[in-house]
Parts: C-alpha cells; structure tokens; sequence
C-alpha cells in the first residue's frame, strides 16, 4: 500500500495508542488542530482529550510532561511543532530524560518519545529550518532516530514508542507528502539498524531521513554514467549499525556521507570518522561529507537551496572520492 | 487523561474594562490624526497584496500577515522618538512599516530579494531596519523578550531616555522567557514597554486553553508592575497608554506592560484556514476594524471627507504598487554571497 | 550601569504574615509528636555527621546541607500516603529521610559506595528511591519542576488520588520552567502540591535583590492558583497546611503554591562561608531552631521529659552511627560497571 | 609572572573593563560573591555595580541581556555559573545570538562573550560535568575558545571581549587553580590560531583545555620510552586553525586527538575527519580519539575518573597509533 510519510507516522501512533493505554500525545496544536503538519490528524476524535493534549507554547514544561509521566508508567510522545523549539527545552532532555536511570543506578527507566520535525527547503529561514542530529547523537542516554520513507517512519516509530529509553524521533517537513509502499498490517522496524536500499559496488553513499532520498537520486543520476552506488541508511543515529556501514565501506572502497545539518561536529563527520577507524585499510580515498553549508539558512529560496545538499552535489562527491587514485 | 480543558468558544472581549479612548473630544491636531489613518491603511493595503502576492508564489515561506491588527502597532509606534527601539515577532509587517521603513524594501525581503531590508536572508518573519532601530522579527514565540530586555539594560545605562517596545502576542505569555524577562525588568527598574498584543488566539489554541489567567495583565502583577489594558482595536487608546508608559519609562526608569486586545482578521500564517473560529466571532471583530473606527471618529469630528478618504486609499495603492514594482525588479542575491554575514570577521580556519 | 539593585538586608521574616500553628491544643496524637522530633532530630544528626565526613574527605562534591529546614520536609512528608510522590533539588538530604529511606543506604551514597541509594552514581545531590516513590535528587534550580507536572499529569490520569510534592528553592521562582510549571498546573488542574522553601537566599543573593516581589505566594497569584504562606520552622503549621493542600488536590484535583519561609543555619553548599549574612540575622533564626521549638511546645504540653528527649537523640546517633558505618564499610562500585544502567536497552551499535 | 588562571582570566576583565567603557560583566553570583568560581573578584568593588550585575537565577534573560545589549553597542561578558545551565538558554545562544547577523543581512554585530566553566573531575555529578563544546562547535555564527593555560587565557579572552562576534568562552574548573607564566604587561592572543605546545617528531597530540595538561604529562610519559610527542593545541574550537594541525600530522603521520567531551559528534572525531581529509596520504595510521566513556557523568571518584581521558589513556593511545604498521 502506497501512503504518504504523514500517514504512515499517523497510523503508527493509532496503532500504539490503540495497543497501549499509556500511550498518550502531548504538543503544541496536536489536538484540536490535528498538529501543526496534521501528524495527528483524527486522533482527538479517536482517543479524547485525555489521551491527545493540546498545551500551552511552554516547550519546557511539555517536555517535563514527557519525563515525569514516562517515570511513572506512562509512553509519552511529546510533539515539539518543529525541532527549533527544542532548543528551549534541552534543559529537560539533556539534563533529565537522558540521566535518570543513570544517576539513579537503574532505578528508573524514561519511555519517552520527542517527535520533531525539522529540516530545510521550505524557505522557514535561519530560526525555523535546523537539523540537530548532531545536538542529540552527543548525548549518552538518548536514542536517536531519523527515517528516510513511510516505512521506516512507521516502523521506527512503533519501536520508538515502546522502546524503554528516551528516543528522539526526528522527521523531516519536505518528506510527510512523500509516497512510498508500507506493508499492510503492524509491523516494527527494530531501533538500532541500518539497510541498505540500494545495491551498488563501486561507492556507498550513506545518508539518512530526507537526505536519503537525495542519495538514492543520485544513484539514479551515476547509474546513467555506469557508476553502481550502493545507498545505506543507518535510520537510527544512536545507536549506530556500524557494522552494516562498514561492511558496504569495505566492499565499495569509498565512501560519501550526506546529511542535511551542518559540518562542524556533524553527524557527517562522526560517520566517517568512525568508518576510517574501523575499515582505515579498506578505504581507496578519504571520505567526502556532503553536508549544509556552514550558514544560518538564509531565506531566498535560491539560497537555501544552494546551502544544503541536491542529488547532484552528491554525485559530485561520489565522482570525486572515485576520481582519486586507491 | 489529566489535560485538556475543554475549548470554550474564545469571548470576543475578554473579562475586564479595556482602555478605551474618548470619543468626544479631538484628541490630536489633525495632522496627526490623519497620519494615523493613512499608516492603518497602508499597513492593510501592503498586507492585501503580499497576500495576492504569496498566491502567486513570489512571497513564500511562513507569512503571518498584521490585517485587522493595524492599530497597536500603528498607535503606539507613532509617538517613539527616532532613538528609540522596537523589536517585534513573525508577525512584524506591521511594525517595520510603523517605524518608517520604506514599504519597498519591506516587499522586497518578502520576495526574497537583495534589496530587500534584511537583503532576502530574513524573509517575512525576519525584517530588520538597523538604521531605524527596529530589532527583528523574531520566529522564536517569546524570543524576542529577554533580548529586549538586554537592550533596555544598555539603554538606561546610556541615559538618554531612551526606550524599547517590545511586541509580542498572547501565546507568548506562557513561554519561560517572559516571566524570566518581565521579573529582571520589573526588579532592574528597565526603560521598556512589553506590548502584548493579545488577539486571543496562538495559532489554533485560544486563551482561554492556553492559560490559567486570560486577563494578561494579572501576569505583571506578579512582577509588580504599572499595567494598562486597552483595547486594541482603538488607535487612539493605543496612542494614549503607550504615551503614558513611555514617560514612565523616560521618566522613572520604569517598566509598563500593556495588554492590547485586538484580533486578526484572517488566518495564523498563509496555510491556515482558521477554522477554530466562529464566523459570527469573526464578524463582530470586524465590525470594529480599526481603520473603519478611526474614519468615523474622524468624520464625526469633520476632520475627513469622502473625498480625503478616497485620496488617501488612492495614495495608498500608489505607495503598495510601487513596493511590488520595486520588489518584482529586484535582483535576486547572488549565489556566490550565501557566506556572506555569518561572522563579522570569520577568520582564518574552518 | 542598569542592573543591580542595591544589597538590602534580607529581612528575617519576609512581609505579610505567615500562617502559624496555634500554641495551646495539641493537634496530634504523643505518638505522631514523637515521630515528628525524632525524624527532625535524625535529620539534624544526619547532617552534622556529612558535614565531618565531607571535612574527612568521604563525602565529596557539592554537598548542600538542609540544617535549620528540617521542619519543612518533616512536617509536609509526615503526612503523605505511601503512594504520593516527592521530588527536590540538591538539598535532598533531608526529603530522602522524611520519606523513610534507609538513612545508612542514603550515607552510602554521600560516600559515592555501590550500596548508596543511587548506587553511587548519583551522589548527594541525586538521592533517588523508586521503592518510596521519591524522584531525586535535581542539581539544575527549578529542573524538577516541569517533571513534576509530568507525574502529576499521570497521577491524575490514574485517578486514585495520589498527590506529588515539589520541593524547590526561591531561587528557583525566577527560572523560566517554574512559570510555565505553575500555569499548566493550574490550567490542567493537576495534583501537584508546589512548596517553596523560601530561606531567603539563593546562593550569595537574597530574595531581595533577585526578585522583584519578595512574598513568592504573589507569583502563584498570577495563575490563579490556591496558595498558602507558613512559618517553616514550625512543623505542626507546615503539616497542617500541607494537609489541607492535600485535600484539595486529591478531591478537587487543585494544584496548591505553599511559601515555607525558612533558613540555612549553614552556608549554600561545604564550599560557602556565607559571609553575605550577619551574624545577628543568623542568630534570629537559630532562635527559631525548628526542633527546640517543637521541643518547648512538647514539654508544655507534658509529652516530652528530659529523659525522653535525651533517650531520643541517643537513638538518633546510634541510627547516624550505623549509617556512617554502613557508608565506610561498603563497597566502591566496580569500574566494570562504569557502562551499566545508561539504557534499559543498550542495543548493538555505538 | 607565574598566576593561577583564575587570576589570568580576573586580569582580561579587569583590563578590558578598564579599557572600554561599554564592557560589563553580567550573571548569577558575579558580584558580591566575586563568581562562583571567584573569577570576577574584586570587580564589582573597582567598576561598581553599574558593570558588574548580580542577576535572579534566571538563564534565558541572561542570556538576553547578553545578546540585546550587545546589538546596541555594548560589549557584555555574560558568565554562566557553569557550562550546565547554558542548556537553559541554548535558544539565545543558538536562534538569537548566532543569527541576529546573518538574517539582518549583516545590519547588526553581536559582541556578546559568554564564560562557561565546566568539564568533570570534582564529582559533581551527571548534570554538573559537562563539556558541551561540540553543540557550540556545531553552530555557524558562534566563535568557541577553550584555553588550557593561564597565559592562552589571559590573552584569549582579551581578544573575544574585543571580537565584533558572539564567543563562546569555555573554562574548566579544574584549571583555574593551575599556575603558568604569563606576560607582564598588556597582550592579545587572536582568535583562530593553534599553538604547538611541545614539539616531537614521533606522534601528534592534538588536544585542549584541561586535555591539554593531560596531552603535556602524556608526553612525558612517552619521552621515558623514547617516543617524541609533539602536542598541539587549537586553543580555539571555531574557527579551527587546521593548518596548523595538519602541518604536524604531515610530520608525524601519526595523531591522537583527545578532548573531554563524549565522542559522538563529538570534537574529537571532527577533528579527526578534518585531519583525514586534508592529510589522508600523510596518515601512517588511523587517528585515535580519546574522550570521555558515552556515559553520564557518575558520582563516584573511581568512576568518573574510569570516564574521562588521563595522561596515561593518552599515552596508551599513541602507543597504539605508533604499533600499527604504516
Ligand atoms: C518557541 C516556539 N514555539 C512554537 C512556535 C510555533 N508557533 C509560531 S506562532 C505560534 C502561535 C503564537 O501565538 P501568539 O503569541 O498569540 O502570536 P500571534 O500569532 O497571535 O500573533 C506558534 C505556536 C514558535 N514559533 N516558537
Ligand atoms: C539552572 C541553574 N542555575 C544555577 C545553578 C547554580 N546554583 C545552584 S544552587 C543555586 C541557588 C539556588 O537557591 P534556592 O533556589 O533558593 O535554593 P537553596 O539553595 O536556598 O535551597 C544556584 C544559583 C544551578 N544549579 N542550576
Ligand atoms: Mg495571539
Ligand atoms: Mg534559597
């Protein structure tokens, strides 16, 4: 069945809360107004105002909703309207979902879900278009996790939402229209693990959420000059499936990482980072990271587009790393 | 579960006497008067055609259009001296033309270009006008409040009686930063005037689900605070409470937080369809649009004739036509200056 | 520059009145009486033994003692049911006690040992008992403030009554998290029981110089929210307030603002000589030494002989004696361990 | 003249202060406490209380106050009582700070520097240890310095008073009683600019702030067993002076990079990538990357010390780039 990103995450947080009691929603606009991207669309109707909570503009206390009712017993899943009000509650993730159960040696676990979505392309500007992976992947107590299609949204965030550990789920505006297939019936993508979507072997291109989209275009544009990119997508950032990525290094030789956050202490970096220390003998060439230009999003459609990653930069990089000699 | 209290139908006018200006006497020199006027309707006419204009897709982005909001920003800009400050939210239109910014270079950063106001990096929510010190457009909800506060901090050390406006609607009363923000300038003693513009809704959430006190100057009690609650759809009674809290301000060195009950006319931003709200509420918030307010009084005191009136809207359009002439030809920034303003000075090294 | 009011001495007893417990009947049963001083004493000697084994170097870290406040955990825990929640900041030591945490298990974790209630990694400032429902333990001011609405909001979801305690500093009124805490608790109608140890400083600053009004029940005001102003260092007033708060939370649901005013007989933290306090203020407060104070009302009321007392604070040390050496014979975590307990679910990968 | 670095960094105030009219130290305990950390001592006696302003604990208008009044002209010196609490106001410093220049078309400069203490090893505990260089390091608008010696940060923190953009300034509280030679009289040490600390020919240590002590002692350990450390230090994190660390990686073809921060995208593996990059066929071997245990901090001496890098991790991980074969 062919649904739409914003229908696949939908229907997994039907699917949950129709499964669990203690599943309950809790943003900015998620009810009565069915979210601000109409993630939760219909579940007002469905579930009551008791299990579907519209709150004040107040992202520290909605994330202390989150944490303290994770504490005891319930499965939050707390709607930031976008990732860049996250910022205002870091304080709550950082500091308090991801340390309870380890200042507390293990006496409490924090099943919490902040689903954020973020990223560019829809000229939001400086303030409205972050992707901060980079923020969250740092951080030892979180989970991160960043799909690509519906089925991996749909997938990843059922196990995100019965996953023990606070898992940030980050979605990507430009990808709640996309159209892909979702098998029929629940199914769960484990958290934790990357897949290959497309076999190749003279370069991998590793890239995650709307980003792999781009790579998997890019692909398209190499095959047409004879070059087979494999494309992996690790889905969830923390923990990360190295194994997988090194296993695709090892047999392409080389290496693209493409994100949609910036460079400096990137997730981009990170990966290869990790890819060189654990298949440094494999690699033909060093690694290229396509990533954001290192700007605050500027506004001009133009521009914006000119800062972030297009399926033909990656090309270019992938050209590049096959360009130098092994 | 716990939540959720039920939506109450938003009450047009919330509990409580708003400020109302009086409407007898001629409170200004004619002059004034119908310079008021004509800001109100240029603010309308701009705002109805960058709406025509993101329906052609050459505004984009989020835009949150100031229509029927006119007369808070309008009223209590008028009376800023050029030295002093205004910062505002998303919604900023409104207050970047109230400072005098050309309407231009307004619709230019709406189209994205480099001649616009922020040269086509801010886009709608983002304008900036350094050299008439409006601050931003601030797309964070409540962002903009302890960064005003900073700047009232410099400007009682300057010592010129200098004062900030610090814009901001109802939604934001419930942001962290704004009690953080109201207790510092309340306690430093601040030249600042917290103006919230409550038209009773953030995005689809009406006060009254937002908060547990929907009279927002109860919140500025807890700071011990001077307070006026106005009405919002009364330009004069706009002018006249800003007036009164600028000489506190000026004056005393003191804080003012003005509540001005107002409502917009359409919409949150250009995707919403405002369905949360009544018609009838709607139609009796617009029988009391502003601009409509403003001419009667004025005619009533034959300071406006039909024929004044059809100039003005005339001269009006003159000024928006040209704004979108001048936005439509434009450049667009070019793609080699996308570094450009990251740093002031970047440095060597990555 | 702007800023800084001047430094005025913090007053004693803040302004408006605070409620009292009536000095002639005796409300509750010799039993609870005794309960009350021995739990205050313990909490006494408790801290008296971490001040000398922090001075030995075994206890480490920040360390906030809660000498002089034992009336307001003691008082207002007494009377919790088994299934309420607690949750504090730093200055733990004395909640973890009231609800009834082994006093050993919690010296144990000043140590930094394996048997320590967080097994060592929390610390003394991140007790922690899942067993007694007490949820830390939080270092960031105001930090566990939002979480508690969190439980709250469960609490009431799971409709039996049950009630969370918040304890929290009056520093901690100025952070951004308790507004927004205060208002949806009052808009969502949560049982959540806020209670503000007001000792009238936080770290070197006084309530003073660092909020603009200094009777912290005028902030809960602003969200329409019941509220109640005690002498926290009487423990009967503490309890009876925080029983009526009780009520109101478990039957109506009503989130309920208690201002304890209070004081640290010591400095902020092992680290603070507190030179920022007179000798003479400290002195009006030791007089108010919540334990004599209840001592003096016991022996009145002839429920308290000399011998009675001594026999208590003997059993008190022999408990504080056992703890410590529970503390100094227990084992150190293994540096195995050093990864455990980060997820419930590690997962493969890094 | 040998100081503490308490009393370097007490020097850069007190000079700048005296300097410039429009500096002004702003925080939480600043004034009449002399800091939390005692760094401003003295201060508010020499300039009053007009410059030097105690605040509600209250880290959001802090920040503020910070970012506001530097856009009017001012130069403030916000401190943070320590790197933690920043989390309560990431949006100032992220959304507001970092981009008030770009989106305004480059009409405004955001003098603001902001003094964090922070980093482990005094048991504070999991939301009291901190390193949060790499989210600071992340973002394009911000400059990030780490100083690892008195003199570095006398002249550093001259030098991001005098800078025209936001600084973020990182102490770490285990330094500020560390002594060192610092120049008599007035000096500046500019932003962007890496120091080799010690030279070798065998191995580069890269490393900063606290690490750098423990880079300094490694490399004594190393010199007992006839291997020559060169250890360099960035000194500032944004932006890197990565020529300088590439001319020594070209020397040695060999590098550790330690910091005390988690590894995740963390400064670590981003410098690493950086070094790959540019240096990839001068590398003998895969960089190591030393840093904190992905754990929050605990409690415990043994343990935290278990968590973060020593003198004698640093060296072990140099002998381990040193044994594999080139
Ligand atoms: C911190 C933050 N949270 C959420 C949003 C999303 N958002 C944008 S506008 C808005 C409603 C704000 O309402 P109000 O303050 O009343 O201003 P109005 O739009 O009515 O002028 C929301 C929730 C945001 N921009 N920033
Ligand atoms: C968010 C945050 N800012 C600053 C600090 C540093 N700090 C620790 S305790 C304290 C004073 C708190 O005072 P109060 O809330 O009155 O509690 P008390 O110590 O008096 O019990 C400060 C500033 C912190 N821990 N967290
Ligand atoms: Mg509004
Ligand atoms: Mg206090």
């Amino acid at each position: 069945m062919e649904i739409t990103t914003r229908e696949a995450l939908n229907q997994a947080l039907r699917e949950e809360m129709q499964r669990d009691e203690r599943v309950f929603i809790v943003g900015e606009d998620v009810a009565e107004y069915d979210g601000a991207y109409k993630v939760s669309r219909g579940l007002l109707k469905e579930f009551g105002p008791g299990r579907v909570m519209d709150t004040p503009i107040s992202e520290e206390v909605i994330a202390g909703v989150g944490v303290g009712s994770a504490l005891v017993g319930f499965r939050p899943v707390v709607e930031f309207m976008t990732v860049n009000f996250s910022l205002l509650a870091m304080d709550q993730i950082i500091n308090h979902a991801a340390k309870w159960r380890y200042m507390s040696g293990g006496q409490f676990k924090v099943p919490v879900v902040f689903r954020m979505p973020g990223g560019a392309g829809l000229s939001l500007g400086a303030q409205h278009s972050h992707s901060l992976e980079a923020i969250f992947t740092h951080i030892p107590g979180l989970k991160v996790v960043a799909p690509g299609s519906p089925r991996d949204a749909k997938g990843l965030l059922k196990s995100a939402i019965r996953d023990d550990d606070p898992v940030i789920f980050l979605e990507n505006e430009m990808l709640y229209n996309l159209k892909g297939e979702v098998p029929e019936g629940e199914y769960l993508i484990p958290l934790g693990l990357a897949e290959v979507k497309r076999e190749g072997s003279d370069v991998t291109l590793i890239a995650y959420r709307r980003m792999l989209q781009m790579a998997l275009m890019a692909a398209d544009l190499l095959a047409k000059e004879g070059i087979e990119a494999e494309v992996v997508d690790p889905r969830t950032l923390r923990p990360l499936d190295l194994e997988t990525l090194v296993k695709s290094v090892r047999k392409t030789g080389r290496a693209v990482v493409v994100h949609e956050g910036w460079a400096r202490c990137g997730v981009g970096g990170d990966i290869a980072n990790l890819l060189y220390g654990a298949a440094f003998d494999h690699l033909d060439a060093p690694i290229q990271v396509v990533s954001a230009v290192e700007v605050p999003m500027p506004y001009n459609q133009a521009l914006e587009q000119a800062a972030i990653p297009s399926p033909e930069k990656v090309a270019a990089a992938a050209r590049a790393v096959l360009s130098m000699a092994s | 579960m716990a939540g959720v209290t039920k939506q109450k139908k938003a009450t047009a006018r919330p509990k409580g006497g708003a400020a109302k200006s009086t409407k007898n006497e001629i409170p200004l020199p004619a002059k004034e008067l119908r310079k008021l006027l004509r800001k109100m309707q240029l603010l309308r006419a701009f705002e109805e055609a960058t709406r025509a204009k993101y329906l052609e897709g050459k505004v984009y982005g989020f835009c949150h259009l100031y229509l029927g909001q006119e007369a808070t920003a309008v009223g209590s800009i008028s009376i800023l001296r050029p030295d002093d400050y205004v910062i505002s939210s998303y919604r900023d239109h409104g207050h970047c033309l109230s400072v005098g910014t050309d309407s231009g270079r307004i619709m230019a950063e709406l189209f994205g270009r480099e001649t616009g106001v922020s040269k086509g990096r801010g886009g709608s929510m983002h304008l900036f006008d350094a050299e008439r010190n409006f601050l931003g457009g601030d797309a964070i909800v409540a962002g903009q409040i302890p960064l005003a506060v900073g700047v009232s901090v410099a400007l009682k050390q300057l010592g010129k009686g200098q004062v900030i406006l610090c814009f901001f609607g109802d939604g934001a009363l419930n942001e962290g930063g704004f009690h953080e923000s109201m207790n510092l300038a309340s306690l430093w003693k601040l030249p600042i005037i917290f103006i919230c513009e409550n038209n009773i809704y953030g995005m689809g959430t009406s006060i009254e689900r937002a908060s547990a006190v929907t009279q927002a100057t109860r919140r500025a009690d807890a700071y011990d605070m001077a307070t006026d609650r106005i009405d919002g759809m009364d330009v004069l009674a706009v002018r006249m409470a800003t007036e009164k809290a600028l000489r506190r301000a000026r004056e005393e060195n003191l804080p003012t937080f003005l509540e001005m009950i107002c409502y917009r006319f359409v919409g949150h931003s250009m995707m919403d369809p405002a369905k949360y709200r009544t018609r009838d509420e709607i139609e009796e918030w617009v029988r009391r649009d502003p601009i409509e307010q403003l001419k009667a009084r004025m005619t009533g005191w034959s300071l406006l004739t039909k024929a004044d009136w059809e100039a003005m809207v005339k001269d009006v359009e003159r000024e928006v036509a040209e704004a979108v002439a001048f936005a439509e030809t434009s450049p667009e920034p070019q793609i080699a200056t996308l570094e450009d303003w990251v740093y002031s000075d970047p440095g060597k090294g990555v």
